[in-house]
């Protein structure tokens, strides 16, 4: 799976989380939660969507190391097969 | 099966002890009522007051006929029938107090008098209503292979009523142990029985369903007694419902008060000439059975029940208005 | 014509004062156009204007204080001829010199449509504010406990009559279009209107919403003696526990910091329960159910408080998957009304955006709101020992008619001790 | 109570009542049916077949057309310690027995303060929609239901035909049990070891979230078809299943009408002082503030029911009346 492919899995999931937003507009460096007004539990629903699209099980400890599109990107792809 | 011929009064020999039983219970009743009707115009006792002047003869002598085992079914003017059935006069009168004291708690009044332990059931109120539960008891009985007879009182209006006819072809058809007693006073309440029924002579009417009927004096608290008896021993014997018709009449409104426009004072005062408890009074005297003390015993004695039981209602107590809507339904399940 | 008049805003209301015209004589207005501005009690609030229309005349003046009903201004109907002068009274003082509002009554009158309307399209019912209001009441029911004014809140009923859906403010999707109105017959205007039915109805639903809040918070301010209790709580033994749990749960499991909190609320208010009930007709009116209505923001502005029937019974797994539950149906418009009037107490919780501490405002008629702000890591001395901890402000909001902060301050302790037993959340 | 698959059965509703009987009478002696041809004829409506020649004419007693006179009878006969079912052959010739059931039975334990129950049950036919005209036709359940002292049962399903009957020969106290005739051929599952059910609560038969029918007998069926249909657009109907119009379950429609909001009541009685309006103020004393719309009722039209069969359809409530009323009272605009 390419970044790209990856990105496109997450943006699909950020606008499905919080339509009322625009998540294409989202820069890679931007604080996600900030940016698209993601709360707690937003967060949680877009943890289990991804571990539903990409098999990735996100521990809770590393919640605070993914504040954006760049950083969530990376970590997925090192661990997507 | 045509009438049997009316019993003739007869001068049939009374054991003293018999007729003085018989005496006591009419005066009972008479004094009974009397005290109620004073009780009535002093506003102890309310609503419908149907006494039973008069007709002493015809409660006395039917259930003569009756062991503790029968079961009774009265009308509306029923003190006597419940006080001769053994429904203490305390209890009767409580109830027309209204007291929870009263046979039915206060619940039913002057006319719905209840008694379970005598098996007394009620004190019917509508007009021919009582005639098809005592075909249902006697029906009951029979099921359960039980030799007991169900009395039925019921007056000369209720051989109008279509229950009268379903009821008495019912019991014939099933040849069930009911005793119909028709005591026609020849009022249906203002309407006499000429008015109101096109052949009169109630006894054959009972006999078209194919049942044994008789007519007797109401009056003759000896005459009702044998007519009774033999009537019971029929429907023991197994010979299906008997029929009696009793003809009394009433001394008194047909409630409390009534202008009384339908009949005249002469007819009155010429039946009063008949009294049940006058006239046997009489013939127990002229046979040498009764003396002067007999008879001021029975009054004293009667008239301290009467006392007593004016005690009990009066000390009666009002049953919680909490309690009000007890009864409607069971408390408990059936066994 | 069609009279605009001082507008009940609340049960209570008597009287307004009249603060600002944001339209004058001969404006065009649409219905829900926001044309004055009144100040009551303690809030001034917009008001807006039920009738499509030409504003006829502004009677009374800014700075007036008047009763509900009074008549504010005369709205002309669209399509509707201009009074003529002798059935009009004149105009009142301040809008003018006679002759001109005269005149330009005129041009309106030029500028009708050649076929004029018979007069029965005017309502002949005194207006919008004055008229009695149709709600079912479940809907009054639904506006009372929230607050809300019943005048403001669009009817969409047979009729038009407020339904439970009005009061919801547009929860159930297929009730925000108002189509009751009077259709007004359509005239050549230059700028054609388009329907009222046609309005965006986000819009409106958030205008409604924003509304309903501001109905509810002014009244809040206005009737409720608010006190506020603030306590700073060590969650080290509630997190540690509740990351314990989470590391052996697929994620789908994992439960949230802010669910031990209303849980630990609920088992709180059973001790004081003074604090879980209505302020209704000037008495406490305790719940014997602990609801626990929470705050959710809503990305496209203002926020909702479904409850959570029964915190105190329900587990951490249960109160989770109800409170998923209920935020997801609460941003797709999905909530039940029900599920939006049961709340007997409120839980604001700030601390996804950093706020520290929460001083919130009542929901009437409830008595009183718990906040939680931020986890913060903390130095925090114990025995003697300095610490770094995690540790959140938890603020209670309550209504001193009902309770004193002495209760307040054992809810407080309450709430503590349960998030140091997280065992027995 | 779990049944598998393989151990339910199906038969009609005239088999489920004449299953009730013949069990009834097979676990009690003291039981019998007695009314108008329910021997050797064998049920106007074919309920009781078959039962004279398995327990004999004492027990599956025909009477005369007398409906005072028997239906008095089995009041008496229960007052003498038996069990009678009597079978009043519609509900129509029951204003011939009112007097006994209305001024006896129902009376008796009251007025004795206590001391006399009636433990006797009465069956009855009710209900239009046959055909058989104004004297035939008539849906007096809610006429008895007014009575304190009696209870009232309407049976709807196969199960509670088969399993009522029983519950009421052991309440000590007159009951009523009104069979819509419509129904006698329905078929429906029974469990194999279907047994007593209680006569006290009302039942949810469907659950839905938008609005409550309230209904009972063969109205109910009506009901549960209109929801399907309101189902494909999306409006979902709950459908409570009175099954005792007295004493009323109200805490049962009242809770439904707390989590919908809306109720209708389809009753086949005529409107006018009906069970149905019963249940509307009882909804409008109980669950007011949870109404977001007037309560309706949809009942028979106020003629006698008509011999011809559009007209006869016509006065009765239908499937199609409740739908476009569920849409009304749930849509926007009414």
């Amino acid at each position: 799976m390419t970044d790209e492919q990856i990105r496109e899995v997450v943006l699909t999931i950020l606008r499905r989380i919080a339509p009322e937003s625009d998540p294409a507009a989202l820069g890679p460096d931007d604080n996600i939660r900030r940016t698209l007004d993601i709360d707690s539990f937003d967060a949680l629903n877009f943890f289990i969507r991804l571990d539903e699209e990409l098999g990735v099980s996100v521990p809770e400890a590393d919640y605070g190391r993914l504040h954006t599109l760049a950083e969530i990107v990376r970590y997925l792809a090192a661990r997507v097969q | 099966m045509t009438p049997r011929k009316s019993a003739k009064t007869t001068a049939a020999p009374v054991e003293r002890e018999h007729g003085l039983h018989l005496l006591r219970s009419m005066v009972r009743i008479r004094r009974f009522e009397d005290k109620c009707a004073e009780l009535y115009t002093a506003t102890k006792i309310r609503g419908f007051l149907h006494l039973y002047d008069g007709e002493e003869a015809v409660a006395v002598g039917v259930l003569e006929a009756l062991t503790a085992d029968d079961a009774v079914v009265a009308t509306y003017r029923e003190h006597g029938h419940a006080l001769v059935r053994g429904v203490a006069a305390g209890a009767i009168l409580a109830e027309m107090y209204g007291r929870q004291e009263g046979c039915s708690r206060g619940r039913g009044g002057s006319m719905h008098l209840f008694d379970a332990r005598t098996r007394f059931y009620g004190g019917n109120a509508i007009v021919g209503g009582g005639l098809p539960l005592a075909v249902g008891l006697a029906l009951a009985d029979t099921m359960q292979q039980k030799r007991r007879v169900t009395c039925c009182f019921f007056g000369d209006g209720a051989v109008a009523e279509g229950e009268f006819h379903e009821s008495l072809n019912l019991a014939a058809l099933w040849r069930l142990p009911v005793l119909f007693v028709c005591e026609n006073n020849l009022y249906a309440m203002g309407t006499a029985l000429r008015y109101a029924q096109a052949a009169t002579d109630l006894a054959a009417r009972a006999a078209s369903y194919g049942m044994a009927a008789a007519a007797v004096d109401g009056m003759d608290v000896l005459a009702v007694e044998a007519a009774a008896h033999q009537a019971a021993a029929a429907i023991r014997a197994g010979e299906g419902p008997q029929f009696l018709e009793c003809r009394t009449y009433r001394f008194r409104a047909h409630s409390m008060y009534d202008a009384e426009l339908y009949r005249t004072r002469a007819e009155v005062e010429q039946w009063k000439q008949r009294c049940p408890i006058a006239s046997f009074t009489e013939r127990l005297r002229g046979a040498g059975l009764v003396s002067d003390g007999d008879l001021e015993a029975i009054e004293a004695e009667v008239a301290r029940e009467i006392n007593e039981a004016v005690a009990f209602a009066e000390a009666g107590s009002l049953e919680p208005v909490e309690d009000l809507t007890r009864f409607v339904y069971s408390e408990r399940r059936l066994p | 014509m069609a009279d605009f008049c001082m507008p009940s805003l609340g049960a209570d209301m008597q009287e307004g004062t009249l603060v600002e015209w944001l339209v004058k004589a001969g404006d065009e207005v649409k219905r829900r156009d926001v044309i004055a501005v009144v100040e009551t009690d303690k809030a001034a609030i917009e008001i807006e204007v039920y009738e499509d229309g030409v504003v006829e005349e502004l009677v009374v003046e800014p700075g007036q204080k008047v009763p509900v009903g009074t008549v504010l201004a005369v709205i002309r109907s669209e399509g509707e001829a201009a009074a003529s002068p002798q059935q009009r009274r004149e105009p009142a003082a301040g809008t003018g010199g006679a002759p001109v509002p005269a005149e330009s009554a005129a041009i309106k009158v030029a500028a009708a449509p050649a076929k004029p309307e018979p007069a029965v399209s005017v309502p002949s019912a005194p207006g919008p504010a004055a008229a009695r209001i149709k709600a079912s009441p479940y809907a009054r029911r639904l506006a009372a406990e929230r607050g809300l004014d019943l005048s403001q809140l669009p009817g969409t009923g047979p009729g038009g009559v407020i339904r439970a859906a009005d009061v919801a403010g547009g929860v159930a999707p297929q009730v925000l279009r108002p189509g009751t109105e009077q259709a007004a017959p359509v005239v050549a205007e230059p700028a054609p209107v388009p329907p009222a039915a046609a309005a965006p109805p986000a819009k409106d639903f958030q205008a409604g919403m924003r509304r309903a809040i501001a109905a509810a918070m002014a009244r809040s301010n206005r009737e409720i003696p608010h006190y506020y209790l603030g306590l700073r709580i060590d969650l080290s033994r509630t997190l540690r526990r509740l990351e314990a749990e989470n590391l052996k749960r697929p994620i789908r499991e994992r439960i949230l910091p802010v669910v031990p909190l209303i849980k630990a609320v609920a088992l709180a208010l059973g001790e004081a329960p003074e604090l879980n009930g209505y302020w209704v007709d000037d008495r406490f009116q305790p719940q014997e159910a602990i609801n626990i209505g929470f705050a959710i923001a809503l990305r496209q502005g203002g926020l909702i408080t479904p409850a959570l029937l029964n915190a105190d019974l329900q587990s951490l797994d249960e109160l989770m998957a109800a409170l998923r539950d209920l935020i997801t149906r609460a941003r797709s418009g999905g909530l039940r009304s029900s599920e939006l009037t049961e709340a007997t107490v409120t839980v604001t919780s700030l601390g996804d955006l950093g706020v520290e501490t929460v001083y919130g405002v009542i929901y009437p008629p409830q008595v009183a709101l718990v906040g939680f702000g931020r986890i913060m890591e903390q130095p925090w001395a114990e025995n003697g020992m300095l610490a770094v901890r995690p540790v959140l402000t938890a603020t209670l909001a309550a209504d001193h008619r009902a309770t004193d902060g002495h209760r307040g301050a054992q809810f407080l302790d309450a709430l503590n001790r349960y998030l140091q037993e997280p065992e027995k959340l | 109570m779990t049944t598998t698959a393989g151990t339910m059965r199906k038969l009609t509703y005239r088999e489920a009542v004449r299953e009730a009987i013949r069990e009834a009478m097979h676990k009690d002696e003291r039981v019998f049916l007695m009314g108008e041809d329910v021997g050797r004829y064998g049920g106007c409506f074919a309920v009781s077949k078959g039962l004279l020649e398995e327990f004999g004419p004492e027990r599956i007693r025909d009477t005369p057309l007398a409906e005072s006179g028997f239906t008095g009878a089995g009041i008496g006969a229960a007052l003498g310690g038996m069990r009678p079912i009597v079978e009043i052959m519609t509900g129509n010739f029951s204003l011939l027995a009112a007097d006994q059931i209305i001024n006896t039975a129902a009376v008796l334990l009251h007025m004795s303060g206590g001391q006399f129950n009636v433990p006797v049950v009465i069956r009855l036919a009710t209900g239009g929609g046959r055909q058989v005209a104004a004297q035939h036709s008539r849906s007096l359940e809610g006429w008895f239901a007014h009575i304190p002292g009696i209870k009232v049962l309407a049976p709807a399903t196969v199960n509670d035909a088969r399993g009522m009957l029983w519950t009421a020969l052991e309440d000590p106290d007159p009951v009523l049990i009104f069979e819509n005739s419509n129904l006698y051929n329905m078929e429906g599952p029974l469990a194999v070891e279907a047994g007593a059910v209680d006569i006290d609560r009302a039942r949810v038969r469907r659950d839905g979230r938008d609005i409550t029918i309230i209904s009972y007998g063969a109205s109910l069926f009506k009901a549960l078809e209109a929801a399907e249909i309101l189902a494909k657009d999306g409006i979902e109907v709950e459908v409570v299943d009175l099954r005792t119009l007295r004493p009323l379950d109200e805490a049962t429609f009242l809770a439904s009408v707390a989590r919908t909001h809306r109720a209708l009541v389809v009753d086949e009685g005529w409107r006018s002082g009906s069970l149905a309006a019963e249940i509307s103020a009882r909804i409008m004393e109980g669950a007011f503030y949870d109404l977001d719309a007037p309560v309706a009722r949809l009942c028979t039209a106020e003629v006698p029911l008509p011999y011809a069969k559009h007209l006869e359809e016509a006065a009765l409530p239908q499937v199609a009346g409740i739908v476009a009323l569920v849409k009304k009272m749930v849509g926007g605009h009414g």
